[in-house]
C-alpha cells in the first residue's frame, strides 16, 4: 500500500519536476489518442510542442503570437492568484473580462470618430473600471451579505454574456454594418485602437501589461505587506485577523484586483486583437485562467510559464489541426489530459509517497 | 493571371463540422472539390474557430502554410479577412455572406436562402390546418427577416387567412433552446414550422406533436422524412467553391462579388416527401422552375411594407441592395423586429 | 518517528486506569491503536484473554471497546441522536435511540435533549454527547483522552460519578488526563509515558501530583519566583463591555468590567466555551465595541483594530498557536513579522524589510529557548511548546505596556511552562499589565495578583488572589451554570492550597 | 398579444420536460456536495453522457439501454476527478474546470460518428384516459419515463439523505471529515462513491438531452446545461425538494419566453435571458442574509482530506 506524508515543506526539486513529467506523460498519452486517430502521433507531438517555436517557415509568426494568445490568460491568472491565495473564490472572471471589453468598446464609440490622445487612455480605464465593478457585485455581497462568491462571481458569467448579445445587437451594433450584429472595428479607428507595437509581430499593450502585472505581483508578494497579508489570509485566516488584517477589506482588494485585471484583459482584446463587441467575443479565457492560475501554483512566475505553455498548445493545436486534419475534439482533449497530469502530479511537491508493508493479520 | 497546376484550398469553419447543419454543409462543399479535382486539389480546414483575435491568427498560419485560396464561412471572419489579405496579396481570400471587399485578393460569396423560402412558404400555406404557421428566427438580421417575409408573403398568397408566429432564439445553434421554441409555437396552436436556426431538434418536436410538419433548414435533415420534414432548403457550396478554385487553376480567377441561388444550384430544395398533396408538391416544383430559369423572383410587386406603405409596385421586383439590408417586415406580419 | 515503542501494561475490569505523559508522549496515538484507528507495527494485545487486533474502529466497538476522543468527533450541523447513532454499530431507529439517549442520560445524571443540533451546545453539553455515545454501547473498556479539559469542576463531579458507577458494573476505564489531582482522585492504578516509552507505574493515590510530574518530565521541577511591588497607574480599562461571538457557536460577552494597573496580572479562570476566546478578541481588537468600552491607560480603544493597539501597547497572545496565534505553513520569519511590524517598524511605505525580521525572529529563538534549526522552519514543524515560547517571545520582545495572554501554557510540558510563566512574571515586573486567561488553576494562583472568573460571558468582579482556595475559584467559575453542585469531593483537592 | 393562448397547464408540463436534464444532474451535484465536494466538472460529465447515451441508443435501438450507457459514460468520467481529488489531492476547483474541457472535447470526438442520426424514440407513459384529465393529466400523466424517475429520484434522494444510516454517515464525511474518520468511517471511499453517483446522475441528464429533449448529437449540445445544475444546487439550499422548485424556474423561465414571443408580447428577449441568473443572485443574497447556517452548505465543502495515520 501507498502512504503518503506530507512534507514539512514543498520540495523545490518536485516543483520543478512536476510540470517536465506531466508534460512527457502528456506526450504519451496524447500520441496514443492521436495514433488511435490515425495520425502519425510523432508528427502531431512535434507540430504542436516545436513547430510553433522552431519551424523556420512558422516561427517568427508564431512566437510572438504565444505572447499575444498568452497575454489576456496571464493577466486574468494573476489576478485571480491573489483571491486564490486568499481563499477568495472568482470564478467569473469570464464575466469581467465581458463587461472590461464592452466598457473599453463603449466608451471609443462614444467618440467615433473623434480624433484624440485621451480616447485609448480612457478606454483603458473605463476597461479597468467595468471589470471592477463586476467584480465588486459579488464582492460587495460577500462581505454584507456572506453569499457564496464563487456562485455569484460564476452566475455573473451569464449575465454578462446576455449583456453582450444584447450590446452586439443593440447598443453598441455597427450602423454602418448591413444591420449585423457586431459593433465597428475598434481595430480600425486609430484613436481607439490597442495598435501593434511591433510591426509584423502583433504584441500589443495587453501583452505589455501582462509582464507589468506578473512583475508587481511578484514584488507585491515577496515584498510588500499587502502580499503578505494575502497569503497570511489564505493560509491561516484567523492568523490573518490577529494580525490585523481586515477581512472585509482584503475580499475587495482581491476581488477588485482581480475584476480590473480581467477587465482590462477583455478591453486590450476588443480594441486589438478582437477589433470588436460581437456576439461570440468571449471565447471562455476567463475560465481557463483559473487552470492558468493553478498550474502556475498561484505563482506570478509559474502564471507566466503556464500561461505560455497553454497558448502553445492553443498555437500548436491550431496547426495540428490543419497540417494533419486533426478534429479540433482531440486538441481540447489533449488540453485536458495535460492539465489532469499537472494537477495529479502536484502532489510530490507537497507530500512523499511511501511504500508501506502491511502485517499479514 | 497564369493558371496553376495544383491548388492548396483552406477553409476556416466556425462551428465543427458535426454540427449537422452550416458549418457541415460547407465541409460538404469542400468534398465536392475534392471529387471534382482529385490530385490536383490539397485542401486543409480548422473548424470552430472564433470570430475574433482567433480568426486572424488562424488565417495568417493558413497563408504561411502555404494556402493558395482561403475561404472564410462565416460573417464573423470579415474584418480578420480582409486584414490578413492586406498581408498576402499572392493568396486568395473568399469571404462567406460579407460585403467588404478592401483589397484585390478579397471576394465574398453568399446565398439567396429567401427564394427557397418562397417553397416552403407556398407549401406551408397550403398545408396548415390551424392556418398558423410559425418561424423560429436567430438574429434579427437582413438575411433572416428576408427569409421571414419570403416565407410570409408566399404562404398568403395561397392562403389569405394565414396567420405567421416569429420566435426569436438569439442563437444560431442551441438544440436544447430550438426545441423549446418548436414547443412553445406547437403549443399555441401553429401546425408548420420552418427555423433559421440550425439543429434538428424542431422537427423532432414536430415529431413528437405528431400532426405537425416542418423543414430541413441548412442541410437535408433526411433522418425525419417523410413526415415532419416534407422538404428542405439545402446550402449546396459545392458549385461556388468548384467554380472559384476552378478559376484559380486555369487563370481566370477574378474578385467577384457572388450571391447565388437556385439558378447556380447553390440553394437547392430537397426532395418534397409523400406526405405534401400531390397538387401542392406540382405547384411547389413550378415555382422551383420558375426561379430557376430566371423568370419569378420571390419579391415582386405589389407588396406593401409592415406599416402599410408601399413598397414595390405592381410587377416591380426587389433591387439587391435593399435586400441586402432588409430590416422591415411585409405587410400582413404580426409583432416587431426586435431592435 | 516511533510515537510508541514497547509499550506495556494491562487493565482489568472495573480497573480504573491512567495513562500519564507529557504532550506528544504518545498517550494518543496508543488509545487510537487500541481503537483500531492506528494499526500497530509489532506486538500484541488481548482483550479478556483472547488477542485482538482491531482493523478498524467498528471492530473495535462491536468487541465492546468505546472511545471519548481529546478533539470532538462531532458534527456541529448534525443533532445529538445523529451524532450519536454515527458512534454506534447497529443503533436503531431514530425514534428508539432518542427515547434511550434520553433514558441512559438521566440515569447518568447527564441530561440531554437528543434533537437538539450539537453546534448549540456548550462545550460540556458535547462532552455529555461523546460520553452517551459510548454509554449506549455497554463496553467492556471505555478509553477516554482528556475529557475533562473543557468541564468546571462541578461538571467534572457528575462525571467522575458516572465513571465510579460505570467501574462499579465493571467496566475498565483507561483514562487519560493531564490534571494529576484528578487522577489522584479517580484512578486505581497509572502508566506513564515519556517519548512513547513506559517509563515508570504507579499508584496514584500514593503518590503527591508533583512527584508523578516529575516522573513525567524526569527532572525536578521549581516554582516560578516573583517580586511583589506596588502597582503603578491605570493600565488597561474594560466598563460595560457587551459583544456578541463572530462564531455561530461561540459565547457573547455581557457587561464585562475590570481595571488593570501597571504591574498588575490578573488571572482569568474559566472553562473553554464561556467566552475566553471572544474576551481576548474584544480586548485585542479583532472584535470591535463600543469606543469607550475598552480603555489603555486612558484612551478609549473600542472601536480600534488590533494594530492600531498595538500601536498604543496592546499585544496580545491567542489560545491555538497553530492557525490563530502563528501561520501554520510560515517561517518563524513570516510569524514573526505577523504580529510585530507595527511595533517594531518593519515597513517603509508597506515594503517590508526582511533582514530586520529575520534578526527579530533570531533574537526571540534566542532569548526563548526555542528548540527549532532555525527561522525558516515553518511553524507547524515546531513542537507545541517550542512554538508556545516562539509565540509568548514574540509578544513580549514587543515590550508592550499591556499583553493578554489565553491559555499561555496549554499543552506545554513544565519546564517550558514554567520559563513561560516566569517571562509574564518578569514583564509585570517591568511594570506591564497582564491579562492571563487560563483554564489551569494551580498556574493562575502561581502569577495572578487578582483573579475573575468568566462564566457564560459574565465575569465575576475580580477579587485579590491572596488566599483563595481551589473550591472557591471552582463555584466562581460553575456559579452560573444552574447545574447541581450536589455533593463534592474535595478531599484532594484541599492538598493543593 | 393573445395571452390566453397560452395554456398554462401545456406550459407547465412542458416545463417539467425542460427542467428534467438540469433536476438530474442537480440531484447528482447534490448528493456529492452533501459529501463534501465540489464537482464543477458537471458539463462535461453531462455531455460525455449525452454522447455515450445517444451512442448505445443508437447501437442497440433501445433508449433504456441508452439511458444506462449515458449514467456508465458520466460515472466514468467522474471517476478521473474522484481519483485526482480523493487519491491524489488535487484542487476541486480547478480539476472541475480540467474535466468540463476534456469531457467536451472527448464528446466530441466519440461522437464523430453520430452526427444527423437520429435516435430510438422513447415512448411517453401510457397512463390510459387519465392523461386526458384536463390540468392535472396534462401536467403530470403525458410524460416520459425519466421524467417520473427524476420526479422519484427527488423524493428518493431526500429520503436516503435524511431518513437512512446511509444518508447519515455521507452528511457525517461532509460536515466534518476528520471527526467521520475518527469514527472510523472511509472518508475517501464514501467520497468516491457520491462522486460517481453524482457522475452517472450527471450523465443521465446528459441522455435525456440527446434522447427525448433534443433528440439528437451535436458537438456541445449541452449548452451550458451543467452550469446551471450547478447553480441549481446552492439555489436549493443543498435541499432536493428546494432544487425540482428551482430546475422548474430554470427551466420554465426559457418555455415562459418563448411561448410569450409566440403569444406576440414584445419581451426584451435579450434581458429576459438574464433573468434565471439575476433571479438566482437574489434567491441567493437573501438566504445567505438570513444566516450561514439556513444556506446549509455542508462544512466540508471543497475541501481535501487526508489521513494523517
Ligand atoms: N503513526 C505514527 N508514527 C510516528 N509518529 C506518530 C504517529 N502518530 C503520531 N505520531 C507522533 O507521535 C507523537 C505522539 O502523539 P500523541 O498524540 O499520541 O501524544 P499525546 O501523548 O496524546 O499528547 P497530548 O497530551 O498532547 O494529547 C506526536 O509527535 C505525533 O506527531
Ligand atoms: N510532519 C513532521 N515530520 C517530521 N517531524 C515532525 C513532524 N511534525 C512534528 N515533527 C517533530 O516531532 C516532534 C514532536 O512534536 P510534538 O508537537 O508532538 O512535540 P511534543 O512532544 O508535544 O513537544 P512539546 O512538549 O514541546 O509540545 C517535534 O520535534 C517536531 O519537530
Ligand atoms: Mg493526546
Ligand atoms: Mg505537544
Amino acid at each position: 500500500m501507498i502512504r503518503l506524508e506530507k512534507r514539512p515543506t514543498p520540495s523545490r526539486f518536485w516543483v520543478a519536476a512536476t510540470p517536465l513529467i506531466a508534460v512527457v506523460l502528456t506526450m504519451i498519452a496524447g500520441g496514443i489518442m492521436f495514433a488511435i486517430l490515425g495520425k502519425n502521433p510523432f508528427d502531431a507531438i512535434r507540430i504542436i510542442f516545436w513547430d510553433p517555436l522552431f519551424d523556420p517557415n512558422m516561427s517568427a509568426y508564431s512566437r510572438p503570437q504565444l505572447l499575444v494568445k498568452a497575454a489576456p490568460l496571464i493577466l486574468i491568472a494573476i489576478g485571480l492568484s491573489l483571491g486564490f491565495r486568499a481563499g477568495i473564490w472568482n470564478i467569473g472572471a469570464e464575466g469581467q473580462y465581458i463587461i472590461g471589453a464592452i466598457c473599453g468598446a463603449a466608451v471609443g464609440l462614444a467618440f467615433y470618430p473623434a480624433a484624440g490622445w485621451y480616447i485609448f487612455p480612457l478606454m483603458v480605464i473605463a476597461g479597468a473600471l467595468g471589470g471592477f465593478l463586476w467584480a465588486m457585485i459579488p464582492a460587495m455581497l460577500r462581505t454584507f451579505f456572506n453569499t457564496s462568491e464563487i456562485l455569484v462571481s460564476l452566475l455573473l458569467v451569464y449575465v454578462a454574456q446576455a449583456l453582450l448579445a444584447a450590446m452586439a445587437l443593440g447598443r453598441l451594433r455597427n450602423p454602418e454594418g448591413g444591420g449585423f450584429p457586431g459593433s465597428r472595428n475598434l481595430a480600425q479607428y486609430p484613436a481607439a485602437s490597442n495598435p501593434e507595437l511591433f510591426a509584423g509581430t502583433g504584441i500589443h499593450w495587453g501583452v505589455v501589461a501582462a509582464f507589468i502585472a506578473v512583475i508587481a505581483a511578484y514584488v507585491m508578494l515577496q515584498r510588500h505587506i499587502l502580499g503578505f497579508n494575502i497569503k497570511l489570509t489564505g493560509q491561516a485566516p484567523r492568523a490573518a485577523r490577529f494580525s490585523g488584517v481586515s477581512p472585509v477589506a482584503l475580499v475587495l482588494i482581491c476581488m477588485g484586483t482581480s475584476g480590473a485585471l480581467a477587465g482590462l484583459a477583455g478591453m486590450f482584446e476588443v480594441a486589438g486583437p478582437s477589433g470588436k463587441i460581437s456576439i461570440d467575443f468571449a471565447s471562455g479565457y476567463g475560465f481557463t485562467a483559473i487552470i492558468v492560475a493553478f498550474l502556475g501554483r498561484l505563482n506570478p512566475i509559474g502564471i507566466l510559464l503556464a500561461g505560455l505553455l497553454m497558448a502553445l498548445t492553443y498555437i500548436g493545436g491550431e496547426l495540428a489541426q490543419f497540417m494533419l486534419g486533426l478534429p479540433k475534439a482531440s486538441i481540447q482533449a489533449f488540453q485536458g489530459m495535460l492539465l489532469f497530469f499537472l494537477l495529479a502530479l502536484d502532489l510530490l511537491s507537497n507530500y512523499r509517497p511511501r511504500l508501506v508493508k502491511r502485517e499479514g493479520a | 493571371a497564369a493558371g496553376m497546376d495544383k491548388v492548396k484550398a483552406c477553409f476556416v469553419y466556425v462551428g465543427p463540422i458535426g454540427d449537422g447543419g452550416w458549418t457541415f454543409q460547407h465541409d460538404q462543399g469542400r468534398l465536392d472539390a475534392m471529387a471534382e479535382f482529385g490530385d490536383k486539389l490539397e485542401t486543409m480546414y480548422q473548424e470552430s474557430v472564433p470570430e475574433g483575435a482567433d480568426a486572424e491568427r488562424v488565417l495568417t498560419q493558413m497563408a504561411l502554410s502555404g494556402c493558395n485560396i482561403v475561404f472564410t464561412t462565416s460573417f464573423g471572419y470579415m474584418d480578420p479577412t480582409n486584414t490578413v489579405a492586406a498581408k498576402f496579396p499572392n493568396v486568395k481570400f473568399e469571404h462567406a455572406t460579407g460585403y467588404k471587399r478592401d483589397h484585390a485578393n478579397v471576394s465574398t460569396y453568399d446565398a439567396r436562402f429567401y427564394e427557397g423560402r418562397a417553397v416552403i412558404g407556398h407549401i406551408a400555406g397550403k398545408m396548415t390546418k390551424s392556418n398558423k404557421i410559425g418561424y423560429i428566427g436567430s438574429f434579427p438580421i437582413p438575411e433572416v427577416i428576408q427569409g421571414i417575409n419570403s416565407y410570409f408573403l408566399h404562404a398568403r398568397k395561397v392562403n389569405p387567412d394565414v396567420e405567421l408566429s416569429v420566435v426569436w432564439a438569439y442563437t444560431w445553434f442551441d438544440p436544447a433552446k430550438e426545441a423549446d421554441a418548436a414547443k412553445a409555437l406547437i403549443e399555441q396552436g401553429v401546425d408548420v414550422i420552418a427555423a433559421h436556426t440550425d439543429s434538428t431538434a424542431p422537427l423532432a418536436e414536430a415529431q413528437k406533436a405528431g400532426n405537425v410538419v416542418g423543414f430541413g433548414q441548412a442541410s437535408d435533415m433526411a433522418a425525419y422524412k417523410p413526415s415532419p420534414r416534407v422538404a428542405s432548403i439545402i446550402d449546396n457550396w459545392g458549385p461556388y467553391y468548384i467554380k472559384r478554385i476552378g478559376a484559380l487553376l486555369d487563370g481566370t480567377y477574378e474578385q467577384t462579388a457572388s450571391w447565388a441561388g437556385m439558378p447556380e444550384g447553390e440553394v437547392v430544395i430537397g426532395e418534397i416527401t409523400e406526405a405534401v398533396p400531390a397538387d401542392v408538391k406540382a405547384e411547389a416544383e413550378a415555382m422551383i422552375a420558375a426561379i430557376t430559369d430566371g423568370s419569378y423572383h420571390p419579391f415582386t410587386g405589389p407588396i406593401k411594407k409592415q406599416d402599410g406603405s408601399d413598397w414595390l409596385k405592381e410587377g416591380e421586383v426587389a433591387d439587391d441592395g435593399t435586400l441586402a439590408g432588409m430590416m422591415f417586415y411585409v405587410e400582413g406580419i404580426k409583432g416587431d423586429i426586435p431592435k | 518517528m516511533v510515537a510508541n515503542s514497547d509499550v506495556t501494561f494491562a487493565i482489568s475490569p472495573g480497573e480504573v486506569h491512567a495513562l500519564l505523559g507529557e504532550n506528544g508522549a504518545g498517550k494518543s496515538t496508543l488509545v487510537k491503536m487500541i481503537y483500531g484507528l492506528v494499526r500497530p507495527d509489532s506486538g500484541r494485545m488481548l482483550l479478556r484473554g483472547a488477542p485482538y487486533q482491531p482493523a478498524k474502529p467498528s471492530e473495535a466497538r462491536q468487541k465492546g471497546v468505546a472511545m471519548v476522543f481529546q478533539h470532538f468527533s462531532l458534527f456541529e450541523a448534525l443533532n445529538v441522536a445523529e451524532n450519536v447513532a454515527l458512534g454506534m454499530e447497529n443503533p436503531p431507529s431514530m425514534r428508539e435511540l432518542a427515547e434511550r439517549i434520553r433514558a441512559v442520560s438521566q440515569e447518568y445524571g447527564l441530561p440531554l435533549d437528543p434533537a437538539k443540533l450539537v453546534g448549540d451546545l456548550s462545550a460540556g453539553e458535547r462532552q455529555r454527547v461523546e460520553i452517551i455515545r459510548c454509554l449506549l454501547q455497554d463496553p467492556k473498556l471505555l478509553i477516554m483522552d482528556e475529557p475533562t479539559s473543557v468541564l468546571t469542576p462541578q461538571e467534572v463531579d457528575i462525571l467522575f460519578q458516572t465513571l465510579r458507577q460505570l467501574s462499579a458494573e465493571g467496566t475498565a476505564i483507561l483514562y487519560i488526563s493531564h490534571k494529576l489531582e484528578e487522577i489522584r482522585t479517580l484512578c486505581d492504578e497509572a502508566t506513564i509515558l515519556r517519548r512513547g516509552k513506559v517509563v515508570a507505574t504507579c499508584t496514584p493515590r500514593e503518590r503527591t501530583a508533583r512527584e508523578m510530574a516529575e516522573l513525567m518530565v524526569g527532572q525536578v521541577l521549581t516554582p516560578p519566583a516573583r517580586a511583589r511591588k506596588p502597582p503603578g497607574p491605570v493600565a488597561l480599562e474594560v466598563t460595560g463591555l457587551s459583544v456578541s461571538s463572530p462564531n455561530p457557536f461561540g459565547t457573547a460577552l455581557k457587561n464585562i468590567a475590570f481595571t488593570l494597573r501597571q504591574g498588575e496580572v490578573l488571572g482569568i479562570a474559566g472553562v473553554a466555551g464561556n467566552g475566553q476566546d471572544e474576551l481576548l478578541l474584544a480586548l485585542s481588537g479583532e472584535i470591535l465595541s463600543p469606543e469607550s468600552c475598552v480603555r489603555l491607560a486612558g484612551k478609549p480603544v473600542g472601536r480600534m483594530g488590533p494594530n492600531a493597539r498595538r500601536a498604543l501597547g496592546l499585544v496580545a497572545a491567542p489560545e491555538e498557536r497553530l492557525g490563530h496565534a502563528a501561520a501554520p505553513d510560515m517561517s518563524l520569519t513570516e510569524n514573526a513579522l505577523l504580529s510585530g511590524y507595527v511595533r517594531k517598524g518593519f515597513l517603509k511605505n508597506g515594503f517590508i524589510g526582511w533582514a530586520a525580521v529575520d534578526s527579530f525572529a533570531q533574537a526571540i529563538v534566542t532569548a526563548f529557548d526555542v528548540r527549532t534549526p532555525g527561522t525558516h522552519v515553518a511553524a507547524r514543524a515546531l513542537s507545541g511548546g517550542n512554538l508556545q515560547k516562539f509565540v509568548i517571545g514574540r509578544e513580549i520582545l514587543q515590550d508592550p505596556s499591556v499583553i493578554i495572554v489565553n491559555q499561555p501554557t496549554w499543552g506545554v510540558d513544565a519546564a517550558a511552562a514554567a520559563a513561560i510563566r516566569q517571562a509574564l512574571l518578569d514583564l509585570a515586573a517591568k511594570g506591564a499589565a497582564v491579562v492571563a486567561i487560563s483554564q489551569d488553576l494551580d498556574e493562575l494562583l502561581e502569577i495572578s495578583d487578582s483573579f475573575a472568573a468568566l462564566n457564560e460571558g459574565r465575569l465575576t468582579a475580580p477579587r485579590s488572589a491572596q488566599g483563595l482556595t481551589v473550591d472557591e475559584i471552582g463555584l466562581m467559575m460553575g456559579g452560573a451554570h444552574g447545574m447541581d453542585v450536589a455533593h463534592s469531593h474535595h478531599d484532594a483537592q484541599g492538598a493543593r492550597t | 398579444m393573445d395571452l390566453s393562448a397560452i395554456n398554462p397547464a401545456v406550459l407547465f408540463a412542458s416545463l417539467i420536460v425542460a427542467a428534467t436534464p438540469i433536476l438530474l444532474a442537480g440531484l447528482g451535484e447534490l448528493v456529492v456536495e452533501k459529501a463534501g465536494v465540489l464537482n464543477l466538472g458537471v458539463e462535461g460529465m453531462m455531455i460525455v453522457g449525452a454522447i455515450c447515451g445517444f451512442a448505445v441508443a443508437v447501437g442497440t435501438g433501445s433508449p433504456a439501454l441508452g439511458f444506462i450507457g449515458g449514467a456508465v459514460g458520466g460515472a466514468a468520467l467522474s471517476l478521473i476527478f474522484g481519483l485526482l481529488t480523493q487519491y491524489l489531492l488535487a484542487n476541486q476547483v480547478a480539476t472541475g474546470l480540467a474535466l468540463t474541457l476534456f469531457g467536451l472535447g472527448f464528446s466530441a470526438l466519440i461522437g464523430q460518428g453520430y452526427v444527423g442520426i437520429k435516435p430510438p424514440m422513447t415512448e411517453r407513459l401510457s397512463f390510459g384516459p387519465l392523461s386526458d384529465i384536463p390540468g392535472l393529466g396534462t401536467i403530470l400523466l403525458r410524460h416520459d419515463l425519466m421524467v417520473y424517475v427524476a420526479l422519484i429520484a427527488v423524493v428518493a434522494i431526500w429520503y436516503v439523505l435524511n431518513r437512512t444510516r446511509l444518508g447519515l454517515i455521507l452528511r457525517a464525511v461532509g460536515e466534518n471529515h476528520d471527526a467521520a474518520h475518527a469514527l472510523g468511517y472511509k472518508v475517501v471511499r464514501i467520497r468516491l462513491l457520491a462522486i460517481l453517483f453524482g457522475g452517472a446522475m450527471a450523465g443521465l441528464g446528459g441522455a435525456y438531452l440527446s434522447l427525448i429533449r433534443v433528440p439528437m448529437w451535436t458537438v456541445g449540445m449541452t449548452s451550458g446545461a451543467g452550469w446551471i445544475a450547478l447553480a441549481l444546487v446552492v439555489f436549493a439550499a443543498w435541499r432536493p425538494g428546494r432544487l425540482l422548485l428551482g430546475a422548474w424556474l430554470f427551466g420554465g423561465i426559457t418555455a415562459l419566453q418563448l411561448n410569450l414571443q409566440v403569444a406576440g408580447a414584445r419581451v426584451p428577449v435579450e434581458y429576459l435571458q438574464m433573468s434565471p441568473y439575476v433571479i438566482t443572485i437574489l434567491v441567493l443574497v437573501i438566504m445567505s442574509a438570513k444566516g450561514g447556517r439556513a444556506l446549509g452548505a455542508p462544512a466540508a465543502l471543497g475541501r481535501s482530506f487526508h489521513a494523517t495515520h
